[in-house]
């Protein structure tokens, strides 16, 4: 139990997917305008993540690895992402408009969002148990989704500030994610087993 | 009425007309009061060395700011001297090992002012305390010279490198010849012990000693932890901070750092090696409290503090840096818009969330008579 | 020549509206007030823009963006420039009532106050994404605990998201009922109530 | 190398049609925005825009054909709400909004001919013929459908003196 | 005592400003001889301006109605002097737009004869309408600066029957000190004047709330209110914005008024102690409003000090009679806190007018605003609990809204965060900036709404029109059809005669 839990710090904080292993930064730059946008995308992530990995494990685990098949492994995993997040939008749309209502324009962004393939990737290689697996998915989305938020209010505070033009708009919102990575890397060589 | 006619010709002298006497400048001067007993301390302690990086790194710090201002053509004369620049130089050099590199000071200060203060527009829009994202850059780019500690060598004494030979030292690095002996601080004795095995009982006794009076190995700001504890102090009692936050990061050290040690000494150090080693009361005193990058609410600035106290001790015990304070407070000054953000004041004749109260509610309570 | 007649209250069709001089100060508060006995988080105003073509008893309702509502607009607004299509954007902002939910039923541009809760966006994740997972791990956990094959245990988190899911649609019902999640109808917005109160006297 | 082609093609088969039928379930219909814009705009049919009423504007505006400053009565509050309406960045850089101007008739060369009345979309103009006519302040939109009507130039367009209720402080300059 | 008063008592926010009231307060009062000139303002209180009920070359009595009130919220002007109404006309406001406002300039003719006023021995025998009437009638507004018709006030305290009066004897701005000046001097008139009030609205006490650096004004007020067992005197700490109605509620009962309502809704009335003195005046000796007194203070004024002067005067002359010895380097109509700078001296005193301050160039010299450095010192200063950082770093950018969903509206702009910041930023300037910003998108968008109506009203009755020219048309047509068969039928039956 003690080395899970330390396995999804891991996954969350020290080897974060955005500022560590720089995954999804399209969605980290584009979405994070305002807090409450970027929680809604990061939760709609976070979701999309671990439903399309507990789909890749099965893949991987009874289909590719039965057969041989390891070639065709990033293939089948946007295949099945692709679909896990079309299904789940309808399932959204279907079960509460409301909901759909507030949410609905994340979803079909999360499809090119390569933190979902890379998550996918990295927990294919670990080796690990289904569960253990799908924590570790759930906690680097997890990570993804603090990164926002944080990322988001960093923004919110950048918009009200008299940058000077020549840093005005994306170069300050780039640097500023280097600090943030940097104030990150505090975290690295906790042991993660 | 000519002197009337001319005022009020152009736009309309908006209320309040009259102010508090209170300056930005004199704020600043008063935090630099603060540092100056533990610094000079530390140049006692580390000699002539420390005093030229002292420099160095200040000038440096106002250079980055003039050249900004000269980029965005601006005055820099009233910029330059509010303070701000020479403040934020001083911390770095505080935190820096005395006898580093000239050029380590130099690019820190210029790092500093320029690209984590000037590129946001200037004081009090940055999002960072530039002293700290300068002295992280400096530890994760130049590890060798960020963690070359000097075990302290007062300035009386015949060792002591001279003035001459003390800018020798600071422009070409430690001679070999001088017997200054190198050692690690007291964090990184620990952990490098840890690492290899050993665990506290037995490497403590030989450890660098940690007299209250602070004479051990460690940066400027890292010595006389009372006497920087003082500067604290006097910050409180003028006004300029207060004691939310460097309370709440000190017990956030201390708490962590006392229950595990009962759990296991032999594997954690106890609370007060942790609070009067590292940057902990630099941190807690000068560096957390910074305004622009802390939370400007009581309840939010105890989280702040907790947050940094925490995260220092997470990092000092389990992550690979022996020193956790910087990285700390990077971090939690990224959670300050957030904490901002949902942590403020009620607003009067409204709840919590922000909806009006109940005006029958409020006609029914008592009136009590109260004394003045 | 300045030929300025005094303010002629401007009558409109249905309730007689008088042009009402806003005091140069904005002396009234963001939130509507009387305030109805349940207390929604917060109040705002917004108009009808559409019928529902499908069935007409749905209309479509837009929050307005009068100045003192930041509250409710920021509530549904969603502020997330250059993401999604136009048309999704806009769907996103808009949100159906009932028309016979006042009588006589709500017309097109007709201005009708609504109760809001103030960070439905962020609930509305949660319920939505936040429960099925829940469920999902719970189920796997138990699985694991019990029989500790993975194909079991692959078989009851999928059991588990669908039971979420489902538990998430049933939830959202009840909080869009209570207006946690779509804005509730209060009562019918005077002409010229904007989010402050009406002037005294 | 079959098995992999084979598994391939099953699988997206598989998956296809999964979502085929869940798209019929789960079907949801859309909504139209032109309704909402045309409520926006403030419907005096004036034409500045260029198109002939606010309803063809509307139109445009949704199809994007139309910039979001094209309405001048509307001036640059109704810009910027029509910008964040349709998410679009309006540039309010040429939109001259030095404050509205309205409709004023100079009494001593009005000849009370009645053409401006008939086409000012707002009944803002009042008057009978042969009499002097007037503008109603609060009614006029500033629309300038009057201006090109009358005969003898007695209408003109001119800006609204500021009073005390409505003098606003001016922003202090940034430090 | 004080140490822990401070802590522990005092309430955390607001200011401390050094308050230089001494010496203007402790010199006796002064009455100034009536002006040659003197011009009325028709818009002296919050709600509809006076309309005019006197001619030009009309000659009038001291207390003669000029101009009557006019709509539900207003109040009506009198003549502060006997002699001929001059002209009506454009006066400069004393505002900082420095705008102008119609005014009734009047001429002295220094006989200060009085018209026939009808006093009332026992005003408690009244009912209470009858005194809502006079206060009405003889103009009394809300001294304290609000200037808010005190009768309506009246009528709504007591359909929502307030049980507590609260008179406000705050006067915390700094250099003010005419409340103080008449507790000192006339107590009894004010205890009497609250009484009065109480009656009026059906309270069952009265709380004075005085701050507590006025110690001679306790005193006295507590000597005229020792025989009335409902009025007690309650000294609160001194402290700006203490005078501020919600504060001193807050201080005195406890209570809050909510944010969407009016301190009537919980149970409390709030007067001035001037207020309650002129409405001693109206209903004890009907004498309607025309009289004030007014601080005169600043570094530049010779001898600083109280004066009972009628409204109407011009500042210049008010100056003139306290001695100027240096060109004032800004003029104040308020106190410093809160007060609004006049452009030049030609400007009338009006009834909300408590103090005239004329800067010397030390005090009226303002330091260059800095860069916000979110030292937070703000938030704790603001009485409302707001984010002046936050509101004004939104206003910077032009972002309204987010301003007013940070409570702007909440903001009484009453000075302590832009006196209290070390960077010198004219907060209050930014609020009001943005307050009128925000009335005004709200102004065009109601005219807007109007104006489609309107158009859509057109477009209804063109179509209407049309449709009536076509039947009638029709029916015409329908007419002369019928009447051409009707003379048709008329000839075929007749050819045999």
């Amino acid at each position: 139990m003690k080395e899970l839990a330390l396995m999804m710090v891991g996954a969350a904080l020290v080897n974060n997917v955005i500022l560590a292993r720089f995954l999804g930064l399209c969605s980290f730059m584009g979405v994070t305008t305002r807090i409450d946008t970027a929680a809604g995308m990061g939760m709609a992530t976070t979701f999309v993540i671990t439903v399309s990995s507990m789909a890749d494990w099965a893949v991987q685990h009874y289909l590719l690895d039965a057969y041989g098949l390891g070639f065709l492994r990033t293939v089948t995993f946007i295949l099945v992402i692709a679909s896990a997040v079309q299904f789940t939008e309808m399932t959204i749309r279907k079960v509460s408009p409301s909901l759909f209502q507030m949410l609905g324009i994340y979803l079909p962004l999360i499809t090119t969002n390569c933190a979902v393939l890379g998550v996918a990737l990295l927990l294919v290689e670990g080796k690990l148990s289904f569960l253990a697996s799908t924590l570790f998915a759930f906690a680097s989305a997890a990570g993804y989704s603090l990164v926002m938020i944080i990322f988001a209010g960093l923004r919110e505070r950048l918009a009200l500030a008299q940058v000077p033009r020549l840093f005005a708009g994306p170069p300050i919102g780039f640097i500023v994610a280097s600090l943030l990575a940097m104030a990150f890397m505090g975290f690295s060589g906790i042991s993660t087993g | 009425m000519s002197a009337l006619s001319r005022t009020s010709a152009a736009a309309p002298v908006a209320a309040p007309h009259a102010s508090t006497s209170g300056s930005v400048t004199a704020v600043m001067a008063t935090v630099m009061l603060a540092l100056t007993p533990a610094t000079l301390y530390g140049f006692w302690l580390y000699g002539w060395p420390s005093i030229y990086l002292w420099l160095i790194t200040v000038a440096f710090a106002m250079l980055g700011e003039a050249v900004c201002l000269r980029l965005m053509e601006r005055r820099a004369v009233p910029v330059l001297f509010d303070g701000s620049a020479m403040l934020t130089g001083w911390l770095l050099a505080v935190s820096l090992p005395p006898w580093a590199p000239w050029w380590i000071g130099a690019l820190g200060g210029l790092f500093a002012t320029m690209l984590c203060k000037q590129a946001f527009g200037g004081l009090g829009q940055n999002l960072f305390n530039p002293a700290m994202v300068a002295r992280v850059a400096l530890l994760i780019s130049f590890p060798v010279q960020m963690t070359a500690w000097v075990a302290p060598l007062p300035i009386d004494m015949a060792a002591a490198p001279g003035p001459i030979s003390g800018l020798l030292v600071t422009l070409k690095g430690i001679p070999q010849g001088l017997d200054a002996v190198s050692s690690a601080s007291l964090l990184g004795f620990a952990k490098t012990e840890m690492s290899r095995g050993v665990d506290l009982l037995q490497s403590l006794p030989h450890a660098p000693s940690l007299s209250w009076l602070g004479s051990r190995p460690g940066s400027l700001g890292e010595t006389a932890s009372w006497l920087i504890a003082a500067g604290g102090l006097l910050l409180i009692v003028r006004r300029v901070i207060s004691w939310h936050i460097p309370v709440a990061m000190l017990a956030g050290i201390a708490v962590p750092a006392a229950l595990l040690h009962l759990v296991d000494p032999a594997r954690y150090l106890d609370a007060t090696t942790h609070l009067l080693s590292g940057g902990a009361m630099l941190g807690a005193f000068f560096i957390a409290t910074d305004y622009v990058t802390s939370p400007n609410t009581a309840r939010g600035q105890l989280i702040f503090g907790a947050g940094c106290g925490v995260l220092t001790y997470v990092i000092r015990t389990w992550a690979g840096y022996p020193e956790g304070v910087a990285f700390a407070v990077l971090l939690m000054n990224s959670l300050t818009p957030i904490i901002d953000r949902y942590v403020k004041p009620r607003v009067y004749g409204r709840d919590r969330q922000g909806v009006a109260l109940d005006a029958p509610a409020m006609a029914a309570r008592p009136i009590v008579g109260r004394e003045y | 020549m300045k030929t300025s007649l005094s303010m002629i209250p401007i009558v409109s069709p249905p309730p007689a509206s008088r042009a009402s001089t806003a005091t140069a100060p904005l002396s009234s508060t963001a939130l509507a007030s009387p305030v109805s006995p349940q207390r929604p988080r917060v109040e705002g105003i917004a108009r009808v823009v559409a019928v529902d073509c499908v069935d007409g008893e749905r209309v479509w309702l837009e929050p307005e963006q009068t100045t003192s509502c930041g509250g409710c607009a920021a509530a549904s607004r969603c502020g997330a420039k250059g993401v999604g299509t136009l048309a999704s954007r806009l769907e996103a902002r808009r949100f159906p009532l009932s028309a016979n939910v006042a009588s006589p039923p709500l017309r097109i541009g007709e201005r009708v106050v609504i109760g809001v809760e103030e960070r439905s966006l962020v609930r509305a994740s949660l319920t939505a994404y936040a429960i099925p997972l829940l469920t999902a791990f719970a189920a796997g956990g138990v699985a694991e605990g019990l029989v500790g094959s993975d194909a079991v245990t692959m078989f009851a988190m999928l059991g588990g998201l669908g039971a979420g899911l489902l538990l998430a649609g049933g939830v959202a019902r009840r909080l869009s009922a209570r207006g946690e999640l779509a804005p509730r109808y209060l009562r019918r917005a005077r002409a010229d109530e904007s989010c402050s109160t009406d002037s005294t006297g | 190398m079959w098995v992999a082609i084979g598994s391939l093609t099953l699988m997206g088969l598989a998956l296809g049609a999964l979502l085929g039928v869940a798209a019929r379930y789960l079907a949801v219909e859309e909504n139209p925005i032109e309704a909402e814009l045309q409520s926006m705009l403030p419907g005096s049919q004036c034409g500045q825009c260029g198109y002939v009423g606010c309803a063809q504007a509307a139109a445009a505006l949704a199809r994007h054909e139309a910039p979001v400053t094209l309405c001048p009565p509307g001036g640059r509050a109704l810009a910027e709400a029509l910008a964040a309406r349709l998410g679009v960045k309006a540039d309010l850089s040429q939109v001259v909004d030095d404050g509205p101007k309205l409709a004023q008739v100079s009494e001593d060369i009005c000849i009370g001919c009645c053409r401006c009345i008939k086409v000012c979309p707002t009944d803002a103009v009042i008057g009978a013929p042969k009499q002097i006519h007037n503008v109603i302040r609060d009614a006029c939109t500033g629309c300038g459908a009057c201006i090109e009507r009358c005969p003898t130039e007695a209408m003109a367009l001119v800006p609204v003196p500021v009073t005390l209720q409505h003098w606003i402080w001016p922003k202090p300059a940034i430090a | 005592m004080g140490l822990i008063d401070r802590l522990f008592k005092d309430p955390a926010w607001g200011v401390h400003p050094d308050d230089h009231k001494r010496p203007a307060a402790d010199q006796p009062l002064r009455v100034l001889p009536p002006p040659a000139r003197l011009y009325m303002p028709l818009q002296q209180h919050v709600g509809g301006a006076a309309r005019p009920v006197v001619q030009v070359g009309e000659k009038v009595l001291k207390g003669q109605l000029l101009a009557a009130a006019q709509g539900n919220i207003s109040a009506p002007v009198h003549s502060p002097v006997s002699g001929q109404v001059v002209a009506i006309g454009e006066v400069t406001a004393p505002h900082p737009s420095g705008l102008g406002f119609t005014a009734i300039t009047l001429e002295s003719d220094f006989a200060e004869r009085w018209i026939d006023a009808d006093a009332v021995a026992d005003p408690f025998s009244l009912a209470p309408e009858e005194i809502t009437r006079r206060t009405a009638a003889a103009g009394v507004v809300g001294l304290g600066g609000a200037t808010f018709p005190s009768a309506v006030k009246f009528v709504l305290g007591q359909r929502l029957k307030v049980a507590t009066l609260i008179v406000n004897g705050g006067e915390c701005e700094p250099y003010l000190s005419s409340d103080d000046r008449l507790m000192r001097d006339r107590a009894s008139e004010v205890v009497d004047g609250a009484r009065i009030v109480m009656h009026a609205i059906g309270a069952t006490q009265v709380l004075v709330g005085i701050e507590n650096n006025k110690p001679e004004a306790i005193a006295a007020m507590q000597l005229a209110a020792a025989p009335f067992a409902e009025v007690n005197i309650c000294p609160v700490p001194a402290r700006y914005p203490m005078g501020s109605d919600k504060q001193l509620i807050q201080t005195l009962t406890g209570r809050e008024v909510p944010a969407d309502a009016r301190a009537a809704e919980v149970g409390v009335l709030v007067h001035n102690v001037s207020t309650c003195a002129a409405v001693h005046q109206a209903v004890r000796l009907g004498r309607p409003l025309v009289e004030r007194i007014v601080t005169v203070n600043g570094g530049a004024v010779r001898e600083p000090g109280n004066v009972f002067a009628p409204l109407g005067t011009l500042v210049d002359e008010l100056l003139a009679f306290c001695g100027l010895h240096e060109a004032p380097s800004r003029l104040i109509l308020g106190g410093p806190m809160m007060g609004s700078p006049l452009a030049h001296g030609k400007i009338p005193l009006v009834k909300g007018a408590s103090g005239i301050l004329a800067f010397d160039a030390r005090e009226a010299t303002i330091p260059p605003a800095g860069p916000c450095i979110r030292c937070g010192s703000c938030t704790r200063a603001c009485p409302m609990g707001l984010l002046p950082l936050e509101m004004a770093a939104r206003i910077r950018h032009d972002k309204f809204d987010e301003a007013a969903a940070l409570m702007l509206g909440d903001c009484i702009s009453c000075g302590c965060c832009a006196w209290v910041c070390p960077s010198h930023i004219p907060l209050v300037q930014y609020f009001s900036h943005a307050k009128g910003e925000l009335s005004a998108r709200e102004r065009t968008r109601l005219r807007n709404d109007a104006s489609r109506r309107l158009a859509e009203a057109r477009v209804l009755r063109l179509e209407r029109e049309a449709r009536e020219k076509a039947e009638a048309a029709l029916r015409r047509k329908a007419e002369r059809a019928a009447a051409k068969a009707a003379a048709e039928r008329q000839e075929t039956p007749g050819e045999t005669v």
